[in-house]
């Protein structure tokens, strides 16, 4: 059986796949001589729905797009409407959605840090992270009155203030985690076997990145310093001192580095946050949601996520619906393309570990 | 990779000492955490409070919120009787639905345990199926949070000293950016449209004026209302107080909404251009009308729109009853009453002036010349104060010295007035008398918030400097020599309660006697009916009841032809329940007369 | 001895005991609610001292747990990993997708009424529902599967004919093989 | 007499590993949720797991092949139980733990996943069939360190039984992990490959394979495998006490020792990723089987 | 910002003639051109000017006029400078160039634009089928796609529900209401 090709189905139900999603590899004795994606598993079709509701009602959706990280979607819809019909934001509303981001990229790294490993079989890193995971999602709970979908920053601000003493529950909680996050380097970045796995693993080299538009830490794991906050800064991420890591190996493993920093930078970037919030209002209201209209006119919004650049693009066609909701996951293009280019020559045991690399999320892809 | 990674073997195994420690686990069933103060669980509805708007029911995107029947739940004004039933198989726990509800009486728990076998148990009436649910509530809104708009767009108005300069109108009225902006709040739920008397299509004319379709707006307010601007001006808007914003806000400017869609129209022409009305062929019925206030108005125009020939027959020169000659000019501007008669006459109605029937023209004469008359003949008469020295002058009716004064004549009222009364009139009166440059009191018998008149009426009283003393019952009216009115004297009063559980009643308080030094009194304690013209033959014919007459449900007198309606008739006494009897009228006289024939 | 029945009565309880403390759902994130079983499976809520884990393929998976909406393409894997699995299986709607089409009622991808097409024993409501409410479905299904009326198999195979219309009604590439296993 | 003693016997043997095995099982799932941070399942939880395997019904059938392959493990767990002496001196049930038993078990022990290869390549599952190549692979991995510990063993005391090592240690009192301690370490790192946990669990790797050779397997097919794992687990801990650890003189000893070398590569797999097929055979052909010879030599020259 | 746009229409302009810019407020500049010209159009922009990112193509239907608008946004991580390149297309029979040659993620955006619009893409590989299987209506995100009517009839609503009552509705029975037809599309 080592010389022929056998085609071997991976997904879409198969528990090394990130979601619901199926690639069909051609391999060949354990290496991967053609690998096609197919996905669809999750289309909800979102973007019609949308059409059918009223810009107030759209928002509800949005965080559904991606549920590993929901908070980026919301961000973007609310910012997309604020530009097209010129509505301010309250600054204090401006410094809590920075915080709700980065708290959501920490969420999210603690999933990423679940699924990077157990694809490699840690088994014990992901019960420790999905675990801790859930610390921040108490936070999400009590902030937004929900622990996955928060539905909480919307256009105009966010739906509402910070509870009695939040900051100071946030800051327990990143102590807190700050300390699990070094037990996780011990874990794993220290593990030499964990190293052996993902070196010189899902090669993504700079030509590569450019010619597939690679983004986020995958862009950053092959030396390339790109970062939303940075190039085209939305919130306050202008205000904020971070840095955004790189790396030059382009592998699993420089991936990997990139993340572990970035995950401290969130943490750092929230106690800025808290240091440096103002006071005031959190939302400026919308009018009757029922005969909220936009005028005509369109915008493209883009926000950095775990998995790396997201965009939204808005278009208005003057009534109290939208014309167009259309979403850019970096997934769409980590996901089909870049992934199926990725793995011809890697070896089969690695499929999982270069998706969960990738950042391939379906329900971002097919939304 | 180094020959042996040592540390890469041994420092992984730090990880075991984890086995050491406290599980995080938490043991569900046997201990929970209690869900966040602003955790998103399943609903729970106030049903008191709900007045079933529907709100929730329209924002939900899932369409999961049906508005249903409850056993025990009649509606009555301002309450439509349905109360928002969930779908859990829809809900996505957004909490829009709380976020719009206008009453603040729907609201999500901490509950989030919802698990069965049975798919169809998944409907749910929050409140009915968790009333423990009240003392668990999570997300709720307040005022601040809510998306309902609760605060009114402010009317421009004149400012309260230099309104009495004048008879300008003091309302300047929405421009078109406040006006969209003011409609914007309305959250169409409708509960308006059932007490108003005439039903108006409320939430659709505000919805077009929403929209920018002011030209709509304006044929759908002409649907069932001649009368629009007047409504527009002084009605009495009993549709804002049951608005769904008002429980907890501000109520959507209806009337100035009305007011604003119908002022685009300029002149009657336009207005004609707008509503385009369909007439229909002449029909050869003719209808006599007496009286052109607002209820023959209306009957006269529904009727003409339907083929009829009608004449209304009005004693003074000019048509409008009491929106005329009872309301004044800083209210409601002469030449928008004209527009309006002038498009009601473009219609084709016909309308003899200065012609008062029982004296120009018999009644019977009307009645036999026509296939229905209907009567909106309003109470023209006042009551008087019934005390002392009232024949004095200087003591005069505040009916009667509005009618002046609309007429265009000059009355001298003297430096200080004092206006006897709470209602309308009463406020009317003294504003009037302010803008002629008198100093005006206002007397009257319970406390200012007892006051039957408009809020708005009696605030911008006040802030035209006029004084207003309650709990106060005249007694005597002084005069001098001359029987030139000096002065009035009153008791003060105290409110006592009723014990047959009616409104609180003052009673006066012996030896308080005070005297006020005035020039004029004007008593505005009511109105009554003037029926001499009816001739003996009718007059028995025609059944009246403590000086209304009476009237079955389609406005029909105890003589089938004829039909009546307005101050006369109905108890509420204002114009729009005028413009809904005629516009009854007009319906009951064209089934009766139309339905015969075919 | 077996065929007697009170022995056989005996053998049921001890069976559904078993089964109901030992529960192996199956690893398929057929929908969003699929990011609430990492939680659930994990520290904070460690569903395993409930004889909760999870199980790699169908064939050794007792409860298949439709996570949420399921498009229309996601159903026919769906269907296919159900009638691979073995008896005694169930089937868990997770969330309110499943129940009446939820948040995505009108779409024209996924479906709305899960039991048209597959026998549902037990539904947790929620969007999403809480690892708490997760557990507290499990817990319903140990109920029923204790009293033994967690017969949704069965159900299927009694019914066959009605799910399998009503599956080839939206699918029309149905592989039409016979339920054999 | 000695007939019905020698089958009451191995009934016992059986029992008793299948309930050993399944409690280290259950202990197992326990540690390591505890090291998760959680409080895992009750250490009965295995039993549980296979009675309700064993109840499940097993509808569909990939041929006799597929039989074969749980029966296979089975029968070779089972077999090579009879031959491993539980306790020293005989305490225990002697069964078929005759002179030669070493070279005649490690065959044995290759027996049983050789049949399974069988039935999983029949299933037409293809992760089986990967799972089965990865499984074989590794196998010929660790079992060159482990056969090399073994022969120096062997060529150490002369003998080829494990009854005649267990005597080896008992009249000189030391243990064999000290007195031949190269083989020891090349027998333990090849353990941790036979045991498949983490680093070495890519034959059945779920996120890779669906959980590999026993994808298709479920129900009583599981039932069997789990339970034979469980007997052969219990085995292999027993030969290494037996062989380098001085045996036991009664039961208590007996879990006490077999559990502490379980530890091994329980412990470590709880904080390893898991190597990829070829990466894992370099890992046996380098330190272990450096060990190995090192033990052959030690050997020869003591 | 003011010098780079300039800078970058001018240089558009002058390999392009029958282009249009418009310009928005802070880093965005719109060019409309004609569907002809795109991938020459983003290939100088990506080869000569420096806008190596492709950050999104959409796609919007304006049913009314008859035509698609594809919209394809680059960026360019020196100018920090986001350009919208828009054409539009006719609904009819719609036909757009390749350029998955010049971005490869280019490819998944006109397999889904093939897909969920209809849009014929000159020379474009990849399976007919991308999120949707089995698909027999027309391309979904078109406007005339009416999704809760074909949801309505596949797929089946649960039932139990039949008792719900327009709040309207029941005011208007409740006050015997006659609402004019012209005004009932304004009722909520």
């Amino acid at each position: 059986m080592r010389e022929k090709a056998t085609t071997l189905y991976f997904g879409p139900q198969h528990p090394g796949i990130t979601g619901n999603m199926m690639i069909r590899l051609k391999v060949e004795g354990d290496t991967i001589i053609k690998a096609t994606t197919e996905v669809g598993y999750l289309h909800r079709a979102f973007e019609k729905l949308q059409e059918k509701r009223n810009w107030l009602q759209s928002f509800t959706m949005m965080c559904r797009f991606c549920v590993p990280e929901t908070d980026p979607m919301e961000e973007l819809y609310a910012r997309a409407v604020e530009e097209i019909e010129g509505r301010e934001v309250p600054e204090r509303a401006k410094y809590i959605r920075v915080m709700v981001l980065e708290l959501a990229r920490l969420a999210s790294f603690m999933l990423w840090y679940g699924g990077q490993n157990g694809s490699l079989g840690l088994y014990t890193m992901g019960q420790w992270s999905v675990g801790d995971r859930n610390y921040i999602l108490d936070l999400f709970e009590e902030l937004t009155g929900g622990r996955i979908y928060h539905m909480y920053i919307w256009p105009g601000g966010v739906r509402r203030d910070l509870p009695k003493g939040f900051e100071g529950r946030v800051l327990k909680t990143l102590d807190y985690l700050e300390k699990r996050l070094d037990d996780y380097d011990d874990l794993m970045f220290d593990n030499a076997i964990f190293k052996k796995r993902t070196q010189g693993v899902g090669i993504v080299d700079k030509a590569t990145a450019v010619e597939h538009g690679v983004v986020g830490a995958v862009l950053r794991g092959c030396g390339i310093k790109s970062d939303i906050r940075i190039d085209d800064p939305y919130e306050v991420y202008d205000k904020l001192d971070f840095i955004v890591p790189t790396s030059d190996g382009a592998d699993i493993w420089s991936r990997a580095l990139v993340r572990r920093q970035e995950a401290r930078q969130s943490i750092r970037i929230i106690r800025q946050v808290i240091d440096t919030m103002p006071g005031g209002s959190v939302y400026n209201k919308i009018p009757n949601p029922q005969k909220w209209k936009l005028p005509k006119g369109d915008a493209y919004v883009r926000a950095e996520s775990v998995r790396g650049e997201v965009g939204l693009y808005v278009v208005s066609d003057g009534g109290t619906m939208p014309r167009r909701v259309h979403l850019r996951g970096a997934a769409y293009v980590h996901g089909i393309t870049l992934l199926e280019d990725v793995l011809v020559g890697e070896n089969i045991a690695d499929v999982s570990a270069i998706m969960n690399s990738l950042g391939t999320c379906p329900p971002e892809i097919e939304r | 990779m180094s020959f042996f990674d040592l540390k890469g073997t041994l420092k992984p195994l730090t990880a075991l000492k984890q086995f050491g420690k406290k599980p995080h686990t938490i043991e569900y069933p046997k201990e929970s955490l209690e869900a966040a103060d602003r955790y998103r669980g399943l609903h729970y509805n106030e049903l008191e409070d709900c007045i079933g708007c529907g709100n929730c029911s329209t924002i939900c995107q899932n369409k999961a919120i049906d508005m249903i029947h409850i056993a025990g739940i009649e509606g009555s004004d301002g309450d439509s009787g349905l109360r928002p039933r969930v779908d859990n198989g829809r809900c996505c726990w957004c909490a829009l639905c709380v976020e719009v509800c206008p009453t603040g009486s729907l609201s999500l728990t901490k509950d989030y345990l919802y698990v069965s076998e049975d798919p169809n148990s998944f409907l749910f009436t929050p409140g009915l199926d968790n009333p423990e649910g009240k003392d668990n509530l999570s997300f709720t809104t307040t005022e601040e949070e809510s998306l309902n708009v609760f605060n009114r767009v402010p009317m421009p108005e004149l400012e309260g000293m230099e309104r009495v300069k004048s008879f300008a109108e003091v309302v300047i009225g929405y421009n078109e950016e406040m006006a969209r902006e003011e409609a914007a709040r309305c959250i169409s739920c409708g509960l308006c449209t059932e007490i108003c008397p005439e039903h108006m299509h409320i939430p659709e004319y505000i919805n077009a004026i929403a929209n920018g379709n002011d030209n709509d707006a304006i044929r759908i307010i002409y649907d069932n209302n001649p009368l629009p601007e007047m409504c527009g001006k002084v009605c009495t808007r009993r549709c804002e107080d049951v608005c769904a914003i008002a429980v907890r806000g501000e109520a959507v400017a209806i009337r100035w909404l009305k007011g604003y869609a119908t002022s685009t129209a300029k002149t009657a022409d336009i207005t004609y251009e707008i509503v385009n009305p369909e007439i229909n062929k002449p029909n050869g019925y003719k209808v006599g009308i007496v009286g052109a206030g607002p209820s023959g108005l209306t009957a006269a125009y529904y009727l003409a729109l339907r083929g009829y020939d009608v004449t209304i027959y009005e004693s003074n020169k000019k048509a409008g009853g009491m929106t005329m000659y009872g309301i004044p000019k800083y209210r409601f501007p002469l030449d928008s009453l004209d527009k309006q008669i002038d498009y009601i006459e473009k219609i084709g109605v016909k309308i003899n002036y200065n012609t008062k029937v029982g004296k120009d023209i018999s009644f019977e004469q009307i009645y036999n010349e026509s296939d229905a008359v209907f009567m909106g003949v309003g109470f023209p008469q006042p009551w008087t104060l019934g005390i002392e020295g009232e024949e004095a002058k200087g003591s005069m009716q505040a009916v009667n010295f509005l009618h002046e004064v609309n007429d265009g004549e000059q009355i001298d009222v003297g430096k200080k007035v004092a206006v006897i009364g709470g209602g309308n009139v009463a406020i009317d009166a003294a504003r009037v008398s302010a803008r002629l440059g008198a100093d005006v009191t206002i007397l009257y018998r319970r406390r200012v918030q007892d006051m039957p008149a408009d809020w708005e009426e009696i605030e911008g009283a006040e802030q035209e400097g006029i004084h207003i003393v309650p709990q106060t019952i005249p007694v005597k009216i002084h005069a001098d020599e001359n029987n030139k009115v000096t002065g009035i004297e009153y008791l003060m009063s105290e409110m006592v309660a009723d014990d047959k559980g009616g409104r609180p009643r003052p009673v006066a308080i012996e030896g308080s006697n005070k005297v006020l030094q005035v020039d004029s009194i004007m008593g505005a304690i009511g109105q009554q009916a003037d029926y001499s013209f009816l001739d003996g033959k009718f007059a028995e014919k025609i059944k009246i009841e403590r000086g209304r007459i009476v009237v079955n449900e389609n406005q029909q007198t105890s003589d089938p032809k004829i039909y009546a309606g307005g101050d006369a008739v109905n108890r509420t006494a204002d114009a729009i329940s005028a413009i809904a009897d005629g516009f009854k009228a007009c319906k009951a006289i064209d089934k009766t007369l139309v339905g015969k024939t075919d | 001895m077996i065929n007697d029945k009170n022995s056989q009565k005996i053998v049921d309880i001890i069976q559904n005991w078993a089964r109901k403390h030992s529960i192996w759902v199956l690893a398929y994130g057929t929908g969003c609610g699929a990011i609430e079983i990492p939680p659930t499976m994990t520290s904070r809520y460690d569903a395993e001292r409930l004889g909760v884990r999870g199980a790699a393929t169908p064939r050794q998976a007792d409860v298949l747990l439709v996570t949420g909406y399921l498009t229309t393409k996601t159903l026919k894997r769906v269907i296919r990993v159900y009638e691979q699995m073995q008896d005694p299986k169930f089937v868990i709607g997770f969330g309110s997708c499943t129940i009446n089409g939820g948040m995505y009622y009108d779409s024209y991808n996924t479906i709305k009424l899960l039991d048209k097409y597959l026998p549902v024993d037990v539904y947790i409501n929620g969007c999403m529902p809480r690892p708490e409410a997760v557990l507290a479905g499990f817990g319903k299904l140990q109920e029923i599967i204790a009293e033994g009326r967690a017969n949704g198999a069965q159900k299927y195979k009694d019914n066959l004919e009605w799910y399998k219309a009503n599956q080839k009604k939206i699918i029309p590439s149905l592989l039409t093989t016979d339920y054999n296993w | 007499m000695d007939l019905l003693t020698n089958i009451l016997g191995a009934i016992a043997t059986i029992i008793l590993a299948f309930v050993v095995g399944m409690s280290y099982g259950g202990i197992v799932r326990k540690i390591t949720a505890r090291v998760h941070n959680r409080l895992g399942p009750p250490w009965y939880q295995n039993f549980i797991d296979a009675y309700k395997l064993f109840g499940k019904t097993t509808a569909i059938h990939h041929g006799w092949m597929q039989i074969m392959g749980p029966a296979f493990l089975m029968v070779s767990s089972v077999v090579t139980l009879m031959f491993v002496p539980v306790l020293n001196n005989g305490g225990w049930f002697t069964n078929l733990n005759f002179k030669g038993d070493l070279i005649f078990l490690l065959y044995l022990m290759v027996f049983g996943p050789l049949g399974m290869a069988l039935g999983a390549g029949q299933t037409g599952n293809p992760n089986s069939a990967i799972g089965v190549t990865r499984g074989l692979s590794q196998m010929v991995g660790f079992e060159i360190p482990w056969v090399m510990a073994l022969v120096a063993l062997m060529i150490q005391f002369n003998t080829t039984t494990i009854t005649g090592l267990m005597d080896v240690q008992q009249m000189s009192g030391t243990w064999l992990m000290f007195s031949s301690p190269f083989a020891f370490i090349a027998a333990v790192l090849a353990m941790l490959g036979m045991f498949r946990y983490s680093p070495f669990d890519i034959v059945g790797a779920p996120t890779e394979l669906a959980s590999g050779p026993v994808s298709e397997n479920g129900g009583k097919f599981l039932f069997t495998m789990m339970s034979s794992g469980s007997i052969f687990s219990f085995v292999k801990l027993t030969l290494y006490v037996d062989l380098f650890m001085g045996g036991a003189d009664n039961l208590i000893i007996l879990l006490i020792k077999t559990f502490s070398i379980y530890m091994i590569p329980v412990l470590y797999g709880i904080v390893s990723p898991r190597y990829r097929t070829e990466q894992a055979i370099r890992f046996f052909w380098g330190w272990p089987l450096f060990f190995g010879i090192l033990a052959i030599l030690y050997a020869a020259i003591f | 910002m003011k010098d780079i746009k300039a800078k970058l229409t001018e240089k558009i302009k002058a390999s392009f003639d029958t282009v249009s810019e418009k310009d928005y407020n802070g880093n965005r500049l719109d060019f409309h051109v004609d569907v002809k010209i795109i991938p020459q159009i983003l290939t100088f922009l990506k080869v000569n000017l420096g806008y190596i990112h492709l950050s999104h193509i959409s796609c919007v239907d304006w049913l009314e006029e008859g035509e698609f608008e594809i919209i394809y946004i680059l960026w360019s991580p020196v100018e920090k400078l986001k350009v919208f390149v828009r054409t539009r297309i006719n609904r009819e029979k719609p036909v757009l160039p390749n350029i998955d040659m010049i971005w490869r993620q280019a490819n998944t955006y006109e397999r889904e634009m093939r897909e969920m619009f209809g849009i014929e893409i000159e020379g474009l590989e990849g399976a007919e089928e991308f999120l949707l299987e089995d698909w027999q209506e027309m391309p979904p995100m078109r406007r005339d796609f009416q999704t809760e009517e074909y949801a309505e009839k596949t797929f089946w609503s649960r039932e139990g529900r039949e008792d719900a009552i327009d709040v309207r509705e029941e005011i208007i029975k409740r006050s015997r209401e006659e609402i004019p037809d012209f005004a009932k599309k304004y009722s909520r």
